[in-house]
């Protein structure tokens, strides 16, 4: 049961990644970004993950994509131009990836005997006991990272200002 | 309880909310029509059925029988999509709201609410992280109307649904943060939790609700915020008729333009629900021992359907009396007024639940 | 210790002043300026007297006042400090005295030139680093204000820096004082290295440190090295061979910073060095030795040329010069307190010469040629009366301040342990030819017929016109150091000066000497006792006035009753006399020995090879290099997002890889 | 009971798209979305991890990854906008005057 849900979600997820890189229309690939974060949420909670789960749906579903969503419809943003591009990814980016691929699952198949599986659920993460880690143990990061959004605010609303002149 | 039961139930389950929550859909807008023609001294519908009270029908069966037009040159996969998209979000997230407490029927012992479970020890549990479900599927809903909009290939469309994207994106920041007080005070995330908390009176006959304690403040910026959330009057900017036609479904028709239209009552009815879960008590209410037995068991549900009406009702209220608001001074509201004070409402809290332990819950 | 001990104020309002005229003084009339200025100078003279009186009061043989540490490195630690002991207290008390007077002389002699604020703010800024020099507790500190005296030489020598002659003559005197700079920065290295402080107190004082510690040196050693390098110091401050020669064209500058900087007090520095460091240079008898023959031969050397000179300036400069070389000759045999004592009534009597001189070139409407003077007597009674003192008090006559201290210098170049004869007899000499320049210099000014420029029939330049005596404001000082060259001498009557510097000189002690040598020792150090020394004093005193009395009457002899005897004198002498007026064309010997080398191996090797071929070529062939390589590499630079991305997804499977192929080896 | 290397692999799999969809496309907006595609991969492997270690600190450090992604989708797409406005091109080979 466990096995078929990761395998269903999975191939949804893998199938809206796949499609994200097919589709020429902007506005498709980031429907199909929606899909795969969507996935994303529903394995994070066979992984027992809910509360990240949930904050996955809401910030990356529910808000930054909406952001894209809307910058797509202001701009525009219909179908990918072709142009002349430089040959470079094609030539070293697409091999490197292949063989870092492959070296990945690689690695990953030599150390498969020695790993032990993933209950699902096998661990229970509670908003309490998340933000109780943020607040002690990572509350430093987590007063920087209040500051880097604090910039980002600033940086956002001054580049998307018009100009004075 | 065995799975067959389980699944026999939770059907049983969704099929009455569902039933019963399209047919709040259709009936409130038979009183919306209803009450703001009186407002405005006129009758409203009058000649299907006795009041008008089969009006829901005649227009459903309108509905379904227009002609169902694709307008050229729209993004037909998305144009199609969209409609389906805004109703079952609208749809879903009332599967999270605990209607009533937990009953025993038929030798079946079930809480009245769709993700509700009895556990081993009789006690009502859901899931643990409800109102951020409730928040998320509704933080989708957006989609529906951005991407109704712009695949429609029209001005008033994409205008519309631009406003509605931006509009629903910022006053979702002021309503999550409106429900975070309810959260520190109650201390759980789970919408029947919430209820449990609220369980209880002072003096006998004053109920505990959150809105009595302190959330009062929350509960009007969460007022706002989902009037804004649900694109209705006075933040109806998305569909401003004497703007923009019909906003973003300008370009849809019958059942597809039905769709919108249940969509955005079943929106109204949760953000009722979610109203009365966090500040009003749910199901709960004054005890009443003077009623007969029979009746009193339905208390629960006659509180909050009570609760619901009167949300829905100062809608429609609402609706018959203020005008609508220029843009700007909609994002302004927002940004510079009810985010601020949400931000104020929850350090308050924060503050007052750090220095009193003592409330229930802690 | 008394409240009143606040020795700090001393150098710091001088530096007040410098700072409000220098900063300031442009929006300020000539009188505000002039107020600044001399405010701060007496407020510091008067701060200096009162500090004195407390020294002498106290008991102590010197005052200490820290302010806070500068310098803290490991062990070895620099302190701001103010030291204050007899001879620290002199050289503060002339500087301050001598100083204000001068200030006051220039407040009417600066009235009609440019800069005047610039001028007091200069002046205010060398006092207060002759002050910082003279009351440094520590060496550092004393560079500090020796590298600033120098600054303010600098700038005052170049004062009129539209004439390339003084700013020529401003740029020699630094670059000449940087060679003996170079030296002293040596000889403070070695003290670091070899006692690990600066302080004095713990340097000079300390019963038990190092240096003190250390027997004579027989032969050459560390202290012989530090006095030698000090020497070379002193040498380029006090203007002694060999770098004596910036100091007479130093007198491109403004009289009154002649008569204080380059007379009274900056000059001197170079004595004041030695003679605080007679610790060191007392058991150095090779460094002491070479100090008294620079001494000797500056002295007599700058007096041969002085005969010559025409300019009034130029006489006095070498003048100085040769005084200067008193004063070496004197510590050089170990007579520091003669040659303190000297310091003293020469810094009277030369600013006062100076000042004279000014007030004779100011009179004649700024000629300098003494051969264009003459009769002035009449004209500038006052100028006449008071050079007259200064010039009886310079050529040694009693009861003149100068008498005593030069009596007392060739007293001790006989008889002191480390003196010689030949010291004395070259000194003598020397007296001869001062008396007999000066006296020369007296006649030629103030005596005969005015030979200048007549004055002009209409008269409409007064300046330029007749010679006049100058205002009051320059004539106070002059009478007030007259009064001083008179009786400045006094206070070393039977020889009360000798001692006074006692506590400031630290003895070789008898154990010392003994490793010295065994006669050395069997000899008293403490010299002149006896009677038979007292009639061998007395002797050579009258000696000393004969040879005074001799000067004064050749000079009569030839500028009064055979005036045109000079001039066949010269004629006759012919490549000597050539050889003389032309300073022994040392100048030129420098700019053919040293400059010209110099400049020609850094045109040829220093510029045109190491420079342009080596320096240059290899920054050029780099930056070819560069871009040779940037041409190619920029290729890869094409600005589109993408490659980027492409070359950071390679790098990064590359670097997987790599980590994969060293996990699994 | 999955093993961890199949969501180890499907991790892999994610942030691999995000790479090629970073190389090959050349829609700006694609490549942002290219960019939040391989965020979700990597948290995909924090969580697995997470709950393979039966430790929360994946959590959280899932949490500023979605913090620096909304910050950077913000500053990110008020950039394409000024980028828009001046040169009227989501295509970044033609963005590419920072050369030479």
């Amino acid at each position: 049961m466990h096995l078929f849900l990761f395998l269903l979600f999975g191939g949804i997820c893998a199938g809206g990644a796949v499609n994200l890189l097919i589709q020429r229309k902007t506005i498709n690939s980031a429907l199909s970004l929606i899909v795969v974060m969507g996935s994303l949420a529903l394995i994070y909670l066979l992984l027992g993950a809910e509360f990240v789960a949930v904050v996955q749906v809401i910030i990356y579903a529910g808000a930054i994509m909406v952001l894209y969503i809307f910058v797509i419809m202001l701009l525009n943003a219909g179908e990918e131009e072709q142009a002349k591009g430089s040959n470079v990814a094609k030539i070293f980016g697409i091999p490197g990836l292949f063989a870092g691929g492959i070296i990945g699952i690689w690695v990953l198949l030599q150390h498969r005997p020695a790993e032990q599986g993933v209950k699902i659920g096998a661990l229970y993460g509670p908003a309490d006991q998340v933000g109780w880690m943020l607040f002690n143990k990572y509350l430093l990061a987590f007063e920087v990272t209040s500051i880097l959004v604090l910039i980002a605010i600033m940086g956002a609303v001054v580049l998307a200002r018009r100009g004075n002149n | 309880m065995s799975a067959l039961t389980f699944l026999i139930v939770a059907v049983i389950k969704i099929a009455v909310t569902l039933g019963v929550l399209l047919t709040v859909v259709a009936y409130t807008v038979w009183l919306e029509r209803k009450v703001v023609g009186r407002m405005q001294n006129r009758w409203g519908p009058s000649r299907v059925g006795p009041f008008g009270l089969l009006q829901p029908l005649a227009d459903g069966i309108k509905f379904l029988l227009k002609e169902d037009l694709t307008p050229p040159y729209v993004e037909k996969n998305i144009y199609l999509l969209a409609p389906g998209l805004a109703l079952i979000m609208a749809l879903t997230s009332i599967a999270m709201v605990p209607i009533g407490p937990v009953i025993h029927l038929f030798g079946i012992t079930t809480p009245v609410q769709i993700t509700g479970v009895v556990d081993k020890f009789g006690q009502a549990s859901d899931i643990n992280v409800g109102i951020l479900i409730v928040l998320g599927i509704t933080s989708l809903g957006v989609y529906g109307i951005a991407l109704a909009g712009w695949s429609s290939n029209s001005k008033y469309s994409l205008l519309g649904s631009l406003r509605a994207s931006a509009q629903m994106v910022s006053y979702e920041v002021s309503l999550g943060l409106s429900l975070v007080g309810v959260l520190l005070m109650s201390s759980t995330l789970s919408l029947s939790g919430i209820v449990h908390a609220q369980l209880g009176t002072w003096f006998g006959f004053i109920p505990q609700w959150f809105i009595f304690k302190g959330q009062f403040v929350a509960f009007f910026i969460y007022m706002m915020a989902a009037f804004a959330e649900t694109n209705r009057i006075p933040f109806d900017l998305p569909e401003a008729e004497t703007e923009l036609v019909a906003g973003y479904h300008t370009e849809y028709s019958a059942m597809k333009f039905a769709m919108f239209f249940m969509a955005e009552y079943a929106n109204m009815v949760t953000v009722a629900c979610i109203a009365s879960v966090m500040f009003l008590g749910g199901w709960s209410g004054p005890p009443l021992p003077f009623l007969p037995l029979a009746v009193q068991a339905f208390l629960p549900l006659l509180w909050f359907s009570s609760k619901i009406f009167g949300f829905l009702f100062l809608y429609i209220w609402i609706r018959g009396t203020l005008p609508r608001f220029r843009y700007d001074q909609l994002m302004a509201f927002g940004w510079k007024f009810l985010f601020p004070l949400a931000l104020a409402n929850v350090v308050v809290t924060a503050f007052f639940v750090a220095f009193h332990a003592q409330w229930p819950g802690r | 210790m008394t409240p009143l001990f606040q020795p700090w104020l001393i150098p710091i309002l001088p530096l007040l002043g410098a700072l409000i005229n220098g900063l300031f003084g442009k929006r300020f009339s000539k009188a505000a300026v002039a107020v600044v200025a001399l405010t701060a100078t007496a407020l510091s003279f008067v701060v200096a007297c009162v500090q004195a009186a407390i020294l002498l009061q106290s008991g102590h043989p010197a005052l200490e006042q820290y302010y806070g540490t500068w310098i803290q490195a490991g062990d070895f630690s620099v302190n701001f400090g103010i030291y204050l002991d007899h001879l620290s207290m002199i050289m503060m008390l002339v500087v301050t005295g001598v100083g204000f007077l001068i200030h006051i002389y220039s407040v009417a002699y600066m009235e009609h030139e440019g800069g005047y604020y610039r001028f007091f703010s200069y002046l205010n800024f060398f006092m207060f680093f002759m002050l910082v020099l003279v009351l440094a507790n520590n060496y550092l500190l004393m560079f500090v204000g020796w590298e600033g005296v120098g600054l303010a030489s600098y700038l005052l020598i170049g004062f009129f820096f539209l004439k390339d002659s003084a700013a020529n003559a401003g740029k020699k005197a630094f670059i000449t004082n940087r060679v003996g700079d170079f030296g002293f920065l040596i000889a403070l290295f070695l003290l670091i290295q070899h006692f690990g402080t600066l302080h004095y107190g713990a340097l000079l004082v300390v019963r038990d440190s190092a240096l003190l510690q250390m027997p004579v040196e027989t032969s050459a050693g560390v202290l012989t090295a530090i006095g030698l390098l000090m020497l070379v110091g002193a040498c380029g401050k006090s203007a002694q061979i060999p770098l004596y020669v910036w100091l007479p064209d130093a007198m491109e500058g403004p009289t009154p910073v002649s008569a204080l900087i380059h007379a009274a007090t900056m000059v001197t520095a170079g004595v004041y060095m030695v003679c605080r460091s007679n610790a060191i240079f007392s058991r150095a008898p090779i460094a002491l030795l070479a100090v008294a023959i620079i001494g000797t031969l500056t002295s007599f050397f700058a007096a041969t040329i002085g005969i010559t000179q025409t300019d009034i300036k130029r006489v006095l400069a070498y003048s100085t010069v040769s005084q200067l070389g008193y004063m070496f000759m004197a510590a050089g045999v170990a007579a520091y307190s003669a040659s303190v004592f000297h310091l003293m009534t020469h810094a009277f009597f030369k600013a006062l010469l100076f000042l004279g001189a000014g007030s004779v070139i100011h009179g004649v409407g700024g000629e300098q040629d003494m051969r264009k003077m003459g009769g002035l007597r009449k004209y500038m009674p006052w100028t006449f009366w008071t050079m007259l003192i200064a010039t009886l008090a310079i050529a040694g006559i009693p009861p003149f301040a100068g008498f005593f201290s030069k009596d007392e210098i060739l007293w001790q170049a006989f008889s002191s342990p480390h003196g010689s004869k030949i010291f004395w007899a070259v000194g003598l000499v020397t007296a001869f030819m001062t008396s007999f320049y000066m006296f020369r210099l007296i006649f030629l000014t103030f005596t005969g017929e005015y030979r200048g420029a007549k004055p002009d029939a209409h008269g409409h330049d007064d300046h330029h016109g007749t010679p006049h005596e100058s205002p009051w404001l320059m004539l106070a000082p002059l009478v007030l150091l007259g009064v001083l060259s008179v009786v400045g001498g006094w206070v070393g009557i039977g020889n009360r000066f000798e001692h006074f510097l006692d506590p400031v000189i630290q003895k070789v002690s008898v154990e010392q000497s003994a490793a010295q040598n065994g006669e050395a020792a069997a000899t008293p150090v403490s010299e002149g006792e006896g009677t038979e020394s007292k009639s061998t004093e007395n002797l050579l005193m009258a000696i000393s006035v004969l040879v005074a009395l001799g000067g004064l009457g050749l000079a009569w002899f030839l500028y009064v009753k055979r005036p045109e005897l000079p001039e066949q004198i010269a004629a006759g002498a012919g490549g000597l006399y050539r050889l003389v007026l032309n300073k022994y064309w040392i100048d030129e010997l420098y700019a053919a020995v040293l400059i010209g080398p110099l400049i020609a191996f850094s045109r040829v090797v220093l510029w045109q090879t190491v420079d342009q071929k080596v320096v240059d070529g290899t920054v050029n062939e780099a930056a070819v290099a560069a871009r040779d390589v940037s041409a190619v590499i920029r290729q890869q630079q094409s600005g589109l997002i993408r490659s980027y991305a492409g070359w950071v997804a390679a790098g990064a499977a590359a670097v997987v890889a790599y980590m994969v192929w060293m996990g699994t080896r | 009971m999955i093993p961890i290397s199949y969501y180890l692999l499907l991790s892999a799999f994610l942030f691999a798209c995000g790479v090629t969809g970073f190389l090959i496309k050349r829609n700006i907006i694609t490549l942002f979305m290219s960019i939040e595609l391989m965020l979700n991969g990597v948290n995909l492997s924090f969580i697995a991890f997470a709950t393979r270690l039966q430790t929360l600190d994946g959590h959280i450090f899932v949490f500023f990854v979605m913090v620096v992604a909304a910050a950077e989708a913000a500053v990110g797409l008020a950039i394409i906008i000024s980028v828009y406005r001046t040169r009227e091109t989501l295509n970044v080979d033609r963005v590419n005057l920072l050369k030479l």
